[in-house]
């Protein structure tokens, strides 16, 4: 049963890449993204990490994604490829793209086992209320990490208002 | 012991007194002469001193070895700078002090309305410190700054008109065939001190036979004698330095020189340095006796073939070079023959009556105003007497004359030739040959008598006058030695005189035969050389010619033209030059550039290109870098991936 | 629901960041209210000073950790920080002057500049994949706003767009290699991960560790530029703001070298060490070989020493490729010379700019060296050290990190290294050429001001006087 | 019960579309977009990882991708807003004046 | 025996006087002081010589060492010492220094404190190569030379003067670096065989590796040689990486030029008897005869190339090519007599080609040209000029009673004692004898010999100046040349250390 969750929802997240990175228009490519994200945000209940799968579908599919598909709105910038300067760039980085996934398939499995010592049984939460164990280790051992992305947030904050308020000014001056 | 080191330091420095002297302080033309003329007086009076103190000794203690200073000490190389005196450079001080001195007097007058007197004698002076140390030298390196010294000195002096095209291409060319003979006798004294592990002559020629004898080096051909390697180098050096075959050519261009110096360097002393060399070793010549026959051979050929060139010349001095060079191959064949003594007794009596004849020939020019050719003189005679005389007695000094100097010392390197030595025996091939080369002689100095002083003067475009005395008096003096200076070495038969020569080397010569006067050989060479003087005298002295005339007997001798150029001599050197231009030219303007730094610049060029073959890879667009990327990370984790599966 | 027990917190440890940090908000704060930004600046240069200051009373005491181990601060830590606030401020000097020439003077500039330090320090004394990945993400992210701050420029723009989609793009790939990490090693500690490869032998060769590993190399690769990962360095150089591009140069990379000699001191199982010695060995050979040769090509002084840093970052791995406390050393005392070096080389491009014209050009150069001779002496100075010229120290440095690696046993990564410096020398002699051999008609003005020279002269005096205290020197980092 | 590798399969399999997505499309958009994929593939594979070690580090872990992934996309829209008013354009080639 | 410091006085006085350059003196002052400089090293390495100074002529090993640690952890000291071997081109760095600061009083008037600050600089380098005996720091005054050459070169130079310094820099540098790469192997392997540690202490790496070879095969060895020799031939520079050279001479000015010849080339030779022969006896028994090779080809081929140049510096130029053949078969004959010539031939290149470089200087001051085709009748009008020139040119085409002639003669000498060369390399060898006459006094022919021409007509003869820079040398050359011993007996005991009976390089036969 899990099996056929998972194979459904993997061929679906699948799917979706591949749809997302041939579509013509960014629209469907970033709606396609947000179906990825949310058959990922399935992978994740089946693994566990009801927690995760809420903050993937808000912050990535929601928030992320329709921070993209404001900006692509905004420029009107949903077509816009026009010819390929370097058209041999495409087949060559098709190529050793599957390269790269053939080393790690083949690698992977060629060594049988990967994982030392294989999960039997989970202690991990499945209610997506628990999140005492993920908050407990966020303010305690992982406390600095956690400081620090507020602050890689605060400076991406600076950094965003920099480049934008600044050419507002200039314009203005013109 | 003492007296004699401190004579023979005065002998050497007073010349070089002169050149200091001049160099710095005197500008005037006579007073350089007068300075260096009266150092040269000063040093044959001290040569004289010297003489009766080596007299004073005993015959067997005639050697006198001084070590002045160190001059080089490097590790087992010690090369004192040191004199040896003995009667062999006994006899050759003689001839360079005495016929210095009065080459000195004589270039006073010579060279008063020249453009640089002093130079000239600073030159001549220093070419009188060279000889001397040349010949005073007691171990082979000093003998080789002797040796090179004389050459610079010839170089010097030839160029003196350095303006002058012919000066450049003479003195540059008897430079460098000068060095190529050094080379070989540099080779030589390497090759001997690898073998005796010292210089000094002291030290080696009484082990010479001992070291030597046996030793082989392996040659490209296979192996040859030490000995005969070492004689042959050094006869290189001889060749060189005495103008044999084939290194001769340099010799009758060296006369674009001062006619004095011709008469001091071109025939007196530096060019019979070779003789002395080949004296010197004579106890290493002793050992090779093929060399020793190789040397009579070229020396007899040299004398031939020089006497032929004689004959074919219209300068005045050229004819006079030649017959040098014919003179010099009569005393290295004398040399190679091992009759060192008549090689020597020659090298003598040549060094008088031939610097009388150059100092003569001088006297012509400057009483013809600079003419050289002879076809534009005749008639001299009249103008200047006294020089004519002198002239005839060096011509019959020269040809062989009975009584003059010439005939008894030409006589006994005949009779060597014929005389059979227990190593080499007779050589009655060369003797053929340096009769008939001697018989030459008296030829070509009739043709130049009778073409210079008599008949009637062709070319009327000058008045001739006879020079002053100080130039005169030279003439006479050594006149005077041409007549009688063969009594120093009369044959064994004259009591009292005979063999002087031969008696005073003797501790030198150990074991060198005397060689036995042959009345019949003497009488043969006299009637040939006087039957020849007279054809020359009567195929030139009846005519009347314009001033540019051919030679008539080329009209009988088809070879004329190659006694004209020396049987084309000069060619052969045209063809080496023309070689190593060719090959200089090659390597400086192909080989270097293209080749060698053209690698080097090649190789700059590569990476200057790869340079900008790795920035058009820097397209400029971002996803041909995020490839890269890729193919790196690929490669990284395939990398490490593998290195997991192994 | 239990009570969560926050634990006791040893602020010292990330004394010199939480400084810089909290510095950065004050004076975004005072920003609003400062309408001279030099004020900004100065007052920023004040906070880097604090940051050092407060590091002093540790430095050669006992190295310590803090938050759950995340971080530590030990003597190489020390040393690695302050390289990075000299630097920093450094790069804050020549920033003064310069944008306000270029118009682009900004309150938010300084504030943003410590704030991508303090990641800095944080990657200097990281003990943790996870906070070394979120610092460079952190000090990217800062950086990528730096290039693109002479906005509306189109090349700054296109730099940090450029940097901003390569450095995501290889954030991938390091992110990703932590997972596999994970999920090989149940850790991202980084002495839990030594930990874990050393207590269960089979695990170093376990393909999950070393793709994992091997993938983390290439995202901390690009940071410093290592070949072939290193394309961006280039254009990204060439577009930002000049001191942005010095401060790139210098104290980036010596951030990404200190996270990176971290993992590969502290992580890393000794079975494995001769793999990953081989393959920092080709890479540094590439990137000098490459570094090198491109850098022969360029006629753009910033292209050139863009490409110059690119050939140092092989140099500087060299000294990594060694292993060995040697090395480390070698290592420390290049990063040191070479951020001086560096930067005193862009300030002194930094003085050819001016608003509207850039002077990027080596001919640019012609004649500087007798119109500006403190400036062009140091230049000189400058480039002869980055050749290898004794008796500076570009050349103590590279003589340490070659005799290193031979003790390694890389006897043929010395010979790459010290052929191409050969080729380095090619190029860096050309801008002495330029300077002092070449003369021109329309030579550019010059902004150099007396702060820039003082500047100057005083770097370039170090980098003289570091050779011939190359001991002292060493002596800042004890062999361990 | 999945085995766990299956889920590494599949987040090598995102993580290589993401990679070839941003290699081989010239829209930022679309490049930006891929970007996250790949970041979102090294999530799936932390989360599977810390479901098989029963460890619940990997899901914080998570936690800061996600965010590292905000940030960036928050700068880089900013940046590409800015381009876009310069040189009217999204496509990637085009920006592309620096080289050599 | 003193406590002073006098290596250290001598090492660092040159760039105490370069320093005094920063100060803004006019350019005649500047001139002086550097003058003033450059005369007092001279004075302080009188001080030196054997005799009456301090130096003892007695033993072989290093004197008046001065050691101080620098870098411990690497084992790096810095240690001066000077022996035999050293000691005149030590004396004959000091000497020629001020002369060439002379030369610049009527050469050089553009940016003179810069110039004579490299000139002092460069002093300080070369003197350091010199007294250097810890490998590192060896390295260091080593490379350190061709920093303020090339500015000399670049910025002093003639048209083509920035490709000669960049070729000049770069090809020496490229050969530098294999010799660091072998100074690395050698301080680490000494370390790794002895206390662990690193150590560059020449002497201390000598002794052991004369004692086992440092635990090192053969064939490392051989490379470690080549490696060193990579560096010291192209300094030399030996035929056939000689090509940097004529450019570099031609290029420099006349004060570069006659440093490169005079000191910078013999930088290379003193390496080889500095490394090459005590730390490798095998190899160089090894690479003797194929170096042997190289250097008669030097000699010939130098010679020949220097025969149709056009370009008088040019010419002088590759006779160096071709008397340093000479240097270096003299050093790999690897007999006593060949290293005392070798040593000697050194000092006497640097006393004939220095001079040589400084006549072509002045005349080239005169008519700012150096086409040997533009001149003609020198001797007529600069007699005193032409005469100095002629015994320079002689000395340096060895004639006898002349400096060069007495190095040469001893190398020849060595050449053919030696166990390795033999005679061939002494008949090829002499055969540049001959050479050098012809592309020497060809020159002079076409210089000082034949009319003035309308370019020629109205030179001046030498000044005041002038002559007191070549009296100096004249008298040295001529000294020498008729008294060598005091020269060669100070060098003795370190050559017979070297290459005498006893030593390694002889035992290993």
């Amino acid at each position: 049963m899990e099996l056929v969750v998972f194979l459904i929802t993997a061929l679906v997240s699948v799917a979706c890449a591949i749809a997302m990175i041939v579509s013509k228009n960014a629209v469907h490519s970033a709606l396609f993204l947000v179906l990825n994200f949310s058959a990922v945000a399935i992978l994740y209940l089946l693994l566990h990490a009801p927690f995760l799968a809420m903050i993937q579908i808000t912050v990535y599919a929601g928030a992320i994604m329709v921070l993209f598909l404001f900006v692509i709105m905004l420029l009107g910038a949903e077509q816009g490829e026009g010819n390929d300067p370097i058209r041999w760039q495409q087949p060559v980085a098709i190529v050793v793209g599957l390269l790269l996934l053939a080393e790690g398939g083949l690698v992977f499995f060629r060594s049988g086992n990967i994982i030392p010592t294989p999960g039997s049984g989970t202690t991990l939460p499945t209610d997506p209320g628990a999140t005492g164990g993920l908050a407990e280790l966020l303010f305690t051992k992982y406390l600095l990490p956690f400081e620090m992305t507020s602050i890689l947030l605060l400076v991406a904050l600076l950094g965003a208002v920099v480049l934008t308020i600044k050419s507002r000014e200039k314009e203005g001056v013109r | 012991m003492d007296v004699l080191y401190t004579l023979l330091t005065v002998l050497v420095v007073l010349p070089l007194l002169g050149v200091v002297v001049n160099t710095f302080f005197i500008r005037q033309g006579r007073t350089a002469g007068l300075v260096a003329s009266g150092v040269m007086v000063a040093a044959f009076v001290v040569t004289l001193v010297i003489l009766v103190q080596l007299l004073g000794l005993a015959p067997e203690k005639r050697v006198v070895d001084v070590t002045l200073y160190n001059w080089i000490e490097a590790g087992p190389l010690h090369v004192p700078f040191g004199f040896l005196l003995d009667p062999l450079s006994m006899v050759m001080l003689l001839l360079i002090t005495g016929v210095g001195t009065l080459i000195h007097i004589y270039s006073i007058g010579y060279m008063a309305h020249d453009a640089r007197p002093v130079r000239y004698f600073v030159y001549l002076n220093l070419f009188v410190t060279s000889m001397l140390i040349l010949v005073l030298a007691n171990n082979y390196l000093v003998l080789f700054l002797g040796w090179e010294g004389v050459g610079l000195c010839s170089y010097l002096l030839i160029g003196s008109n350095f303006e002058r095209k012919v000066a450049q291409d003479a003195s540059l060319k008897a430079f460098v065939m000068n060095r190529i003979g050094d080379f070989g006798l540099m080779l030589a004294i390497l090759g001997i001190y690898k073998h005796f592990g010292t210089l000094n002559f002291g030290a080696i020629f009484p082990r010479a036979a001992e070291v030597m004898g046996g030793q082989h080096i392996n040659f490209i051909g296979g192996p040859i004698g030490l000995a005969t390697a070492i004689c042959f180098l050094m006869f290189i050096g001889v060749a060189g330095k005495s103008a044999q075959i084939p290194l001769f050519v340099w010799l009758p261009d060296a006369m674009a020189g001062p006619t004095p110096a011709s008469a001091l360097i071109h025939a007196a002393t530096m060019v019979t340095s070779g003789v002395y060399l080949i004296a010197r070793n004579h106890a290493i010549f002793a050992l090779s006796p093929a060399t020793s026959n190789f040397v009579a051979t070229i020396g007899a050929l040299t004398a031939f073939v020089a006497a032929s060139a004689a004959i074919g010349q219209y300068d005045i001095k050229k004819v006079l070079a030649y017959s040098t060079v014919s003179q010099l191959g009569f005393m290295v064949a004398a040399a190679g023959l091992g009759a060192y003594t008549a090689a020597l007794f020659h090298l003598l009596t040549h060094g008088i009556f031939k610097a009388l004849l150059f100092l003569a020939a001088g006297a012509v020019i400057h009483g013809a105003h600079d003419v050289q050719d002879m076809r534009r003189m005749g008639g001299l005679k009249r103008a200047m007497p006294r020089t004519y005389w002198t002239y005839v007695f060096g011509a019959l000094a020269l040809s062989g004359i009975f009584p003059f100097a010439g005939f008894w010392s030409k006589d006994d390197i005949i009779g060597a030739a014929f005389h059979n030595y227990p190593e080499t025996g007779t050589h009655p091939i060369i003797g053929v040959i340096l009769i008939v080369s001697a018989g030459l002689t008296a030829f070509y100095m009739a043709r130049q008598i009778a073409l210079v002083f008599h008949g009637s003067q062709r070319d009327t475009s000058y008045h001739p006058h006879e020079s002053e005395p100080t130039m005169t008096l030279p003439l006479v003096i050594l006149a005077v030695g041409a007549l009688i200076g063969g009594l120093i070495n009369l044959p064994s038969f004259v009591p009292g005189i005979g063999e002087g020569l031969g008696r005073f080397f003797e501790p030198v010569f150990v074991g060198s035969d005397a060689i036995p006067f042959s009345p019949l050989l003497a009488g043969l060479t006299l009637v040939l050389a006087l039957a020849m003087g007279y054809l020359g005298w009567q195929t030139y002295a009846h005519r009347t010619w314009k001033a540019k005339f051919r030679d008539p007997i080329s009209r009988f001798i088809p070879a004329f033209e190659a006694f004209e150029t020396a049987f084309g001599s000069d060619e052969y050197v045209q063809f080496f030059i023309r070689g190593f231009r060719a090959t200089a030219s090659f390597l400086s303007r192909i080989f270097d550039p293209l080749g060698i730094d053209g690698l080097v610049n090649g190789a700059a060029r590569l990476v200057g290109l790869s340079g900008v073959g790795v920035g058009r890879g820097q397209s400029g667009y971002l996803r041909n870098y995020t490839l890269v990327f890729l193919v790196g990370a690929v490669a990284v984790i395939g990398y490490f991936g593998f290195a997991a599966l192994r | 629901m239990n009570s969560m027990q926050i634990p006791a917190l040893n602020w010292a440890v990330i004394g010199a960041p939480l400084v810089l940090i909290v510095w950065a908000t004050v004076l975004m704060v005072v920003d609003l209210f400062v309408a001279n930004k030099r004020t900004i600046a100065y007052l920023g240069l004040a906070g880097l000073v604090a940051a050092a200051a407060i590091l002093i009373p540790y430095f050669g005491g006992q190295a310590m950790s803090g938050f759950s181990d995340m971080v530590v601060l030990d003597d190489t830590a020390i040393v690695l920080q302050w390289i990075l606030l000299l630097a920093t401020a450094i790069t804050i000097f020549l920033s003064i002057d310069h944008l306000q020439r270029l118009g682009i003077e900004r309150g938010e500039y300084y504030p943003l500049m410590l704030f991508t330090t303090s990641a800095m320090l944080l990657m200097a004394q990281g003990n943790n994949l996870i906070v070394l990945f979120l610092a460079l993400e952190w000090l990217s992210i800062g950086l990528y706003v730096l290039a693109g701050f002479a906005y509306p420029k189109i090349r700054s723009e296109e730099a940090a767009m450029k940097y901003l989609l390569y450095g995501s793009f290889a954030a991938g790939f390091l992110i990703y290699g932590v997972a596999l990490l994970y999920g090989a090693t149940g850790t991202v500690s980084l002495p839990g991960i030594a930990q874990a490869l050393t207590n269960s032998p089979g695990l170093a060769s376990n393909p999950l560790t070393l793709v994992g590993a091997a993938m983390i190399l290439i995202g901390f690769s690009y940071k410093i530029s290592i070949v072939p990962f290193h394309m961006w360095t280039p254009d990204v150089y060439e577009g930002s703001p000049t001191p942005v591009a010095a401060y790139m140069s210098a104290a980036t990379k010596v951030a990404g070298f200190a996270a990176l000699l971290r993992v590969v001191q502290i992580a890393l199982p000794p079975a494995l060490v001769p793999q990953v010695q081989a393959a920092l060995a080709i890479l540094a050979a590439l990137t000098m070989i490459v570094g090198n040769l491109a850098a022969v090509a360029q006629t753009n002084i910033k292209r050139m020493l863009a490409y110059s840093s690119v050939a140092h970052a092989g140099f500087i791995l060299v000294g990594l490729v060694a292993f060995s406390p040697g090395g480390t050393q070698a290592f420390l005392y290049y990063l040191l010379s070479y951020a001086l070096t560096n930067l005193g080389a862009f300030a002194v491009v930094v003085a050819l700019e001016n608003e509207g014209e850039e002077h990027f050009a080596l001919s640019d150069l012609a004649g500087l060296g007798w119109r500006r001779p403190v400036m062009g002496a140091a230049m000189a100075i400058f480039m002869l050290s980055l050749a290898g010229v004794p008796p500076l120290a570009g050349f103590f440095a590279k003589f340490l990190v070659f005799t290193a690696a031979y003790r390694a046993g890389y006897w043929w990564l010395a010979l790459i290294g010290l052929l191409t410096s050969v080729v380095s020398a090619f190029y860096y002699l050309r801008i002495i050429v330029n300077m002092y051999m070449r003369e021109s008609e329309t030579a550019p003005r010059t902004f150099a001001t007396p702060l820039l020279r003082v500047g100057l002269v005083v770097s370039a005096l170090f980098v003289i006087v570091q050779g011939l205290l190359t001991y002292p020197v060493l002596q800042l980092v004890p062999l361990r | 019960m999945v085995p766990i590798n299956y889920y590494v399969l599949l987040s090598a399999l995102l993580f290589t579309t993401g990679v070839i997505g941003v290699l081989t499309r010239r829209n930022v958009m679309i490049m930006f977009m891929s970007v996250e994929l790949m970041l979102n593939s090294a999530n799936l594979a932390l989360v599977a990882f810390a479901q098989a070690r029963n460890d619940i580090e990997g899901q914080i872990l998570t936690f800061f991708v996600i965010t590292v992934a905000a940030a960036e996309v928050a700068v880089g829209l900013a940046l590409l807003v800015g381009i876009f008013r310069t040189k009217r354009t999204i496509n990637v080639d085009d920006i592309s004046t620096m080289k050599g | 025996m003193t406590s002073l410091p006098i290596l250290s006085l001598i090492l660092w006085l040159p760039l105490v006087g370069a320093l005094l350059m920063l100060v803004p003196l006019p350019a005649r002052t500047a001139k002086i002081v550097a003058l003033l400089a450059s005369l007092a090293v001279f004075v302080v390495s009188l001080l030196l010589i054997p005799g009456i100074g301090l130096f003892n002529s007695h033993t072989a090993g290093l004197q008046l060492t001065e050691t101080m640690a620098w870098i411990p952890s690497f084992g790096i000291n810095y240690r001066l010492g000077i022996d035999g071997i050293s000691l005149w081109l030590v004396m004959l760095t000091t000497f020629l220094t001020p002369l060439t600061i002379l030369s610049t009083f009527e050469s050089v008037s553009t940016r003179v404190r810069a110039f004579e600050a490299f000139m002092l600089m460069l002093e300080t380098g070369m003197l350091g190569v010199f007294l250097a005996q810890d490998l590192f720091l060896f390295y260091i005054f080593w490379e350190f030379t061709l920093v303020p050459m090339y500015f000399l070169i670049g910025i002093w130079g003639g048209q083509r003067r920035i490709y000669a310094t960049v070729k000049f820099f770069l090809y020496t540098f490229t050969g530098s670096v294999f010799m660091l790469l072998a100074i690395i192997v050698l301080g680490v392997v000494y370390g790794r065989s002895t206390s662990g540690q690193v150590n560059f202490d020449l002497q201390a790496v000598t002794k052991a590796i004369q004692a086992n070879g440092l635990g090192l095969s053969q064939t490392t060895l051989r490379w470690l040689f080549l490696a060193f020799f990579a560096a010291f031939a192209i300094k030399v520079p030996m035929w056939p990486f000689h090509s940097w050279l004529p450019d570099a001479h031609t290029e420099a000015p006349t004060a570069g030029s006659v440093i490169l010849a005079g000191v910078m080339l013999k930088l290379g030779a003193y390496g080889f008897l500095r490394f090459n022969l005590p730390l490798f006896p095998e190899a160089t028994h090894f690479f003797a005869p194929a170096i042997g090779v190289l250097a008669v080809i030097g000699i010939i081929y130098g010679a020949l190339v220097a025969f149709p140049q056009k370009d008088i510096k040019k010419l002088v130029a590759y006779s160096s090519v071709s008397h340093m053949g000479f240097v270096v078969l003299g050093i790999f004959a690897l007999t006593p007599e060949g290293v005392h010539g070798a040593i000697l031939q050194m000092v006497n290149h640097g006393l004939s080609t220095g001079a040589l470089f400084l006549i072509v200087g002045f005349i080239y001051e005169r008519r700012h040209t150096r086409d040997i085709e533009a001149f003609g009748g020198l001797w007529k009008v600069m007699p005193v000029y032409s005469f100095l020139s002629l015994v320079i040119i002689l000395s340096s085409l060895g004639l006898p009673g002349l400096n060069g002639f007495v190095g040469e003669a001893t190398i020849m000498f060595g050449t053919m004692k030696s166990a390795v060369l033999g005679w061939p390399f002494a008949a090829f060898g002499l055969t540049g004898v001959i050479l050098a006459a012809v592309y020497l006094l060809w020159m002079f022919r076409k210089v000082m010999m034949g009319d003035v021409n309308q370019n020629t007509a109205a030179m001046r003869d030498v000044t005041r100046t002038e002559l007191a820079i070549l009296i100096p040398l004249i008298v040295l050359i001529i000294g020498i040349g008729l008294y060598a011993s005091p020269f060669f007996r100070t060098m003795d005991p370190s050559i017979e250390a070297l290459v005498g009976p006893g030593s390694k390089l002889v035992a290993n036969r």
